[in-house]
């Protein structure tokens, strides 16, 4: 795609110290930059945002396949009554691991591969606003990731006789539920396997904290030229909002897992009971945070969307303000409704109806969503594409996740769905149907761009049509459990109950859903190793990423676009002449591109040994504590270095070597 | 193409399911039978009416755009479709309409939020307005008032008018409003009575409260609610409503307590028992009695009322076989029908004592660590056990 | 010194005019809110909901000692205002002699709540398994100790920094007004602290 | 942050600079009287008073709204900075508000031993009070 030259003048420049050879230059401590490196050193000290959200997506793909694991055992476990597969203690700790893993591990980070490969490109940017400090968070994420995992070797040393804790407990695995309710998670209730949560949390939250002030940094100053916020992809705004979201919302959490953990290795008594503690808190604090989460979760999901129907459709998106406004309203409102996940608590009477009122006016924003959506197919020329199936997919399970949620924002209602299976299907509507469907369009909208390869057969038709059906046969029963009284997290049912014939029917959808995820991974792996190749807008697309060579090349744009328009690329090729995109003359010096750097992943590695320690401390492993010492030394100088190594850098020169 | 064509399929599989799916289940609460829970499931059909109203419009609207603006070969490639990007009217008109209908569904869940935490016998309560009876303000009668409590994993149920303690059943009489405190005693429990009314938590250093009332004597099923650890899923309850002299009868009956095996009065046995055992008659019912005082630490946790055996954290036993479930609702102790077999309960109690374990996982009669894994006890002293706990009615 | 220098556009395209460093500590402030919001909600709920607990604040405080903190703390704030006014000027000299004021200052913050601490442990028996008045007074007034001592680290990392010859005034000034943003920042939640959970004891 | 190399620049700049040395040592002197009457008026015999209580409150506010306006620059920035701060405040504010309203004693179970006899902290015994 060639663009029109629209010349502004070149920015007067300061003549740059770095050199510009390809060769590795040293930094100001005099150790070698790993630049130019390749294979797995390359991966490790990489600070490419693009190399960063592959990674982000490799590893949130592993976990969606733990954590799908998980859920299968949990389904086969209950597919008949009075089973007897998985013990009660197992079973437990595979659903608290389900949900942890699906949240933090799965759902965020694949988000974040998307934040990540997408923000830079699709504002016409270089990379992020910190490129190191972005490849932080990426290993901190997996720091957190292996800590939380690990509980699962170490419960399997336990039972080779291999590892006992001090206390004698053997749930070594978390197993108090992902969201952790005290007192159940208190040194009285429960083993090492909460401070493993604990821990791998904390350090996951770092991570998230860190990268969403990058992603809010980037989007507010990175933009091209002329890109003004009101012509943001929506998707861009959503990521915006989302990553508001995560660093208002992780403090909260930050400071009731510190709390749990000052209880738990420090005796403070902040949920201890019989010294003034009140559990409540731990509940409030949590939902402070877990709410909004649940909005971290949904609203990339819907950026994504967005920016897939007005593709296919050959349409620009319906009410665009509207839903930008709207998704804004959504995340601000996501604080104000945490207690609808408390109404059985006894909160009283002037709470309750304040909480109801505002969930029932989150169905607002979330309906003109939905309007806007169908408002942006209507009198288009709707091309069934695979990503376009998905997202039609997506509109339809949102909605149904959408409308028992409005069923729970009628408190008195709420009081029987509450803490049963209604709630399960609920909230794997919105998150299966919703966030995954969606992140699944989004890799079958994008990974032509990400690898260069595009997608052939048919096969991307069979893995959204079992992945829908396998989603409804699953939770669709689960609605009429919940109504015949089957409670959640429950390891089995007596025989009596009448629960029987449709938990067998969830767990067949469970594993059709699982082959449907199966046959995603192998038209992806099939994909990325034979597919034909995609050329730079396979899609017809409407937005900068499409303007650059598919895989972008490190440098992303050789000449930094000049936007006059909402939907770019659309209006470059059907548009008015003065709405095409233009470009910065670029500098003499080549692009300047940041150098690789060791000290992210050894200051996150740090934060892997202390969490792992600090477990293991509760353990009763001896010099667990000054290990965990250690753990932050390391991460103090990782950071240390870091700084002192300084910014560094070299120059590449892009149009010399493709002209 | 395919993917929305399965899934209008899919919707053909609905019918197979709901065939599949007794509503009249024992925890079913879309067959309500108390006041509470048919005013929730009244608000429930409420939120299921006016949702599926809108899912018929927006589903229907959404089909029918993909279906007319699909992508057809007729269509000329060179022209793009109409490119509009908005239309105020239409939204603020969507908007509103919204709006209006959360609001058919916030008024009655306000009204109901208030009348489900009006408390009986509260001062500022105005639930005697809400129907009359019993509960109006200034009425002399007081409501029946039961103080429930969850255990690691089990419940307790006292009636502090009447004096009785029950473990894991308890029986109110139809057509009275009943107050139920609730606590939590370790960790948060949840109080689900789903046919009769809607949960209520109960958490540690919190207290909690819900009224119940219904006027269909019955047999109903409850469970814990919230998840509470490793046997959580073990943790259910079971209800009696009696008719009023059905219930007075109950209570006489629970307020009796247990005779001796031998010996006029329990301290003569117990010293007996200690002193001169070979006084005792050497019988299985004796001897059962002995090891639950003695060897096997039964009295550590469990409470007989009229003994000596005093302890929390159990169920209270006095009149276990009287019960109609074992290790909290788990087992059966009597016949559907209501009567008893006798040889059957005395088998299930044996299970129960030998092998809590395997019946119930994590359960703290075994796990506990003054529990029975660290109490040598043979099968026969377990059968002997049985048997004492059988004559407990 | 800051976390990352390596930030990847120049300035003149930046369309908020905001440089990045800046921006991104004030995002991390307004995240703190909540972080401080949230320990200083815990500790006036438990304060809120019992009238009793256990120890009387007013007998164990001393608060002409920690009215004496706060004037320190604000002292070392506005230090750090002149010390990032000097290296705007670029005169390293006064930087680095502002700077060490409020490195002293806040050494003397931090001692001073060390022997609090002490004081309380020692004297009063309050210790952080004393109720739930210990525990959130502890961790809440402890994690801002950390900040403190956070940011006590940072400012003497640039202190020391300042003598190497790669310190540059025109191009660390905005390293050091972000750490001053930090500084400041820990000063106005002493500001809250004290209000909401000294002086409220004695209304 | 780059001033240019522009000499008039430079003087402005450095007057500009002058100004804000005298407005944050006045600003000091404020707060260090503000926090000297903080000191005096809770001892003033009203115990209870609303009327400290707001004083205090609006004192507090005074030396944060000081802080962050001038010490921290506000004023001079960019206003999406104050914005953003702004907005975590109101946020982190508006929780605590909440959770405040939420909790309240009458839900407490005061039958719990440390309730009744008061033994929450105390168990080093009578200190140096």
């Amino acid at each position: 795609m060639s663009l029109s030259t629209t010349k502004t003048a070149a920015p007067p420049k300061s003549a740059p110290h770095e050199h510009d050879s390809s060769k590795a230059a040293r930094s100001n401590l005099g150790l070698v930059r790993p630049d130019h490196t390749t294979g797995w050193k390359d991966w490790l000290t990489t600070v490419d945002h693009k190399k960063i959200g592959a990674m982000y997506a490799i590893f949130s793909l592993a976990f969606l396949i733990v954590g799908g694991v998980e859920a299968l055992a949990i389904r086969a476990q209950l597919a008949f009554a009075e089973n007897n597969l998985v013990s009660a203690e197992t079973y437990n700790q595979l659903f608290t691991m389900h949900g942890t893993t699906m949240v933090f591990l799965a759902v965020m980070p694949l988000s974040s591969a998307f934040f990540n490969f997408l923000v830079p490109l699709q504002i016409g940017a270089r990379d992020v606003a910190f490129p190191r400090l972005n490849a932080f968070s990426l290993w901190t994420f997996v720091a957190g990731a292996i800590v939380i995992n690990l509980s699962w070797i170490f419960q399997a040393a336990n039972a080779f006789g291999w590892f006992t804790p001090i206390d004698g407990r053997t749930d070594i695995v978390p197993s108090a539920g992902w969201f952790g309710y005290a007192p159940l998670t208190g040194d009285q209730y429960s083993g090492i396997g909460t401070d493993f949560w604990i821990f791998g949390l904390q350090v996951l939250g770092i991570a998230s904290v860190a990268a969403s002030l990058n992603f809010i940094v980037t989007i507010i100053n990175f933009r091209a030229p002329g890109l003004k916020m009101m012509r943001l992809p929506v998707f861009i705004w959503m990521t915006l909002i989302t990553s508001f979201l995560i660093i208002f919302a992780f403090p909260p959490i930050t400071v009731a897992l510190g709390e749990l953990m000052f209880d738990r290795v420090f005796g403070a008594n902040f949920f201890r009971v019989d010294q003034g503690g009140q559990p409540i808190l731990w509940q409030h604090l949590f939902w402070v945070f877990g709410h909004p989460e649940v909005y971290i979760l949904i609203l990339p999901a819907m950026g994504i969307v967005s920016e897939i129907l007005p593709v296919f459709s050959r349409k620009p998106l319906f009410g665009y303000s509207l839903i930008v406004f709207s998704g804004a309203v959504i995340g601000f409102l996501g604080f104000a409704v945490w207690s609808h996940h408390m109404f059985t608590t006894g909160l009283g009477k002037v709470a309750t109806a304040a909480f109801s009122l505002l969930t029932m006016a989150i169905a607002v924003p979330t309906g003109v969503k939905i309007f806007n959506w169908i408002g942006t197919l209507w009198g288009g020329r709707i091309k069934f594409s695979v990503p376009m199936v998905f997202s039609l997919g997506f509109i339809w399970m949102f909605m149904m996740g959408g409308f028992s949620g409005i069923m729970h924002s009628a408190a008195p209602a709420d009081a029987q769905q509450q803490d049963s299976y209604f709630v399960v299907a609920h909230f794997h509507y919105v998150l299966i149907g919703g966030s995954i469907l969606s992140l699944l369009a989004g890799i079958y909208f994008w990974l032509p761009k990400m690898v260069g390869k595009m997608w052939y057969g048919k096969l991307g038709y069979w893995v959204s049509a079992t992945v829908v059906v396998g989603l409804n046969v699953t939770f669709f029963p689960m609605h009429f459990l919940g109504m015949i009284g089957m409670p959640r997290r429950t390891h089995t049912y007596l025989e009596g109950t009448g629960w029987q014939p449709m938990n067998l029917v969830c767990t067949v959808g469970a594993f059709i859903l699982a082959v449907g995820i199966f046959l995603f991974l192998w038209d992806l792996i099939r994909t990325i190793r034979k597919g034909p190749p995609a050329g730079d807008d396979p899609w017809d697309g409407r937005t900068l990423e499409w303007t650059i060579p598919s895989p972008p090349p490190s440098y992303n744009f050789a000449r930094t676009p000049i936007v006059h328009s909402r939907d770019p690329l659309w209006a470059h090729k059907h548009g008015k002449a003065s709405l095409r995109i233009g470009s910065v003359e670029p500098d003499p010096h080549g692009i300047h591109m940041p150098s690789q750097s060791w000290f992210p992943l050894l200051a996150s590695a740090g934060f892997f040994v202390l969490g792992l320690s600090m477990a293991l401390k509760q353990a009763g492993v001896p010099f667990c504590g000054y290990i965990a010492i250690a753990g932050l030394g390391i991460t103090v100088l990782g950071i240390y270095l870091w700084a002192l190594e300084g910014p560094g850098g070299f120059h590449v020169h892009p149009e010399e070597t493709n002209s | 193409m395919l993917g929305i064509s399965t899934k209008r399929l899919s919707w053909l599989g609905v019918p197979l399911l709901l065939s599949g799916c007794n509503f009249q289940a024992r925890q079913s609460f879309v067959d309500p039978k108390g006041i509470v829970a048919q005013d929730q499931y009244d608000l429930f059909l409420l939120t299921v009416w006016v949702t599926a109203a809108i899912f018929a419009l927006v589903g229907g609207a959404l089909l029918w755009t993909v279906w007319r603006y699909r992508e057809k070969k007729t269509d000329d490639p060179n022209t793009l479709p109409s490119q509009s990007h908005g239309n105020p009217l239409i939204e603020i008109g969507l908007i509103g309409v919204s709006v209006a209908l959360l609001v058919v569904i916030a008024i009655p869940t306000l009204r109901l939020i208030w009348f489900t935490n009006d408390m009986p016998n509260d001062p500022e309560s105005n639930l005697g307005s809400w129907f009359d009876g019993e509960t109006a303000e200034g009425s002399d009668e007081e409501p029946l008032i039961i103080l429930a409590k969850g255990w690691q994993w089990w419940f307790s149920f006292e009636y502090p008018q009447l004096g009785i303690t029950t473990g894991n059943e308890f029986a109110i009489p139809a057509g009275k409003t009943v107050r139920i405190e609730l606590r939590g005693e370790d960790v948060i429990h949840s109080f689900w009575l789903p046919k009769i009314a809607g949960k209520v938590d109960m958490i540690p250093g919190r207290n909690n409260n819900m009224w119940i009332r219904t006027d269909e004597p019955g047999y109903y099923y409850g469970q814990c609610a919230e998840y509470c650890g490793e046997a959580h899923a073990y943790m259910q309850f079971r209800t009696e409503v009696l008719s009023e002299e059905e219930f007075e009868k109950w209570v006489a009956e629970r307020r009796e307590t247990p005779k001796p095996p031998a010996g006029k009065d329990w301290n003569e046995f117990i010293s007996l028992s200690a002193s001169a055992p070979e006084e005792l008659p050497d019988t299985d019912i004796v001897q059962g009695a002995r090891h639950f005082f003695g060897k096997g630490t039964c009295v550590q946790c469990h409470t007989i009322d009229g003994t000596f055996a005093a302890g929390k954290l159990g169920p209270n036993l006095t009149h276990v076989a009287d019960n109609r479930s074992l290790a909290a609702g788990w087992m059966e102790n009597i016949n559907p029908d209501g009567s008893i077999n006798r040889e059957q309960q005395l088998e299930n109690l044996y299970e129960w004592v030998r092998n809590s374990e395997h019946i119930k996982p994590g359960n703290l009669m075994y796990y506990d660590p003054n529990g029975l894994q660290n109490v040598e006890l043979s099968d026969q002293e377990v059968h002997q056990i049985a048997v004492f706990l059988q004559s407990l009615r | 010194m800051s976390h990352a220098h390596d930030t990847t556009a120049p300035l003149e395209h930046v369309p908020t005019g905001l440089d990045n460093k800046k921006l991104m500590m004030w995002l991390f402030l307004a995240s703190d809110c909540m972080f401080f919001g949230t320990l200083i909600t815990t500790h006036l709920v438990y304060r809120k909901i019992y009238e009793n607990v256990g120890v009387d604040p007013i007998h164990i405080f001393d608060i002409e000692l920690t009215t004496a903190s706060s004037f320190i703390l604000l002292m070392s704030s506005l230090f750090m205002a002149l010390a990032v006014s000097a290296i705007h000027k670029g005169s390293i000299k006064s930087f680095r002699w502002n700077l060490v004021g409020v490195i002293i200052f806040g050494s003397l913050f931090l001692a001073g709540q060390v022997y609090e601490f002490n004081h309380f442990v020692t004297h009063a028996g309050l210790t952080i398994s004393s109720g739930t008045f210990g525990s959130t007074f502890y961790v809440m007034t402890g994690t801002h100790g950390v900040h403190v001592a956070l940011g006590l680290l940072w400012l003497v990392s640039w202190l020391c920094y300042s003598f190497s010859p790669r310190f540059n005034a025109h191009q660390h000034a905005i390293d050091i007004e972000t750490a001053g943003l930090y500084w400041h920042f820990v000063d106005i939640v002493w500001i809250v602290i004290f209000t909401a959970v000294y002086l409220i004891e004695y209304v | 942050m780059s001033h240019s190399a522009d000499p008039s620049m430079d003087r402005e700049f450095l007057l500009a600079e002058q100004k804000k040395y005298f407005t944050f040592m006045n600003l000091a002197f404020l707060m260090t009287a503000l926090t000297g009457i903080e000191l005096v008026i809770i001892f003033l015999p009203f115990p209870g008073s609303i009327l400290i209580f707001g004083s205090l409150v609006f004192l507090s506010l005074i030396k944060f709204i000081g802080v962050i306006f001038w010490f921290m620059h506000l004023i001079y920035d960019g206003k999406l900075l104050t914005l953003i701060f702004l907005f975590g405040m109101v946020l982190a504010s508006g929780t605590s508000t909440a959770l405040l309203f939420i909790f309240n004693s009458d839900r407490v179970d005061q039958t719990l031993p440390f309730y009744e006899e008061g033994i929450i902290a105390h168990e080093a015994g009578p200190g140096g009070h």
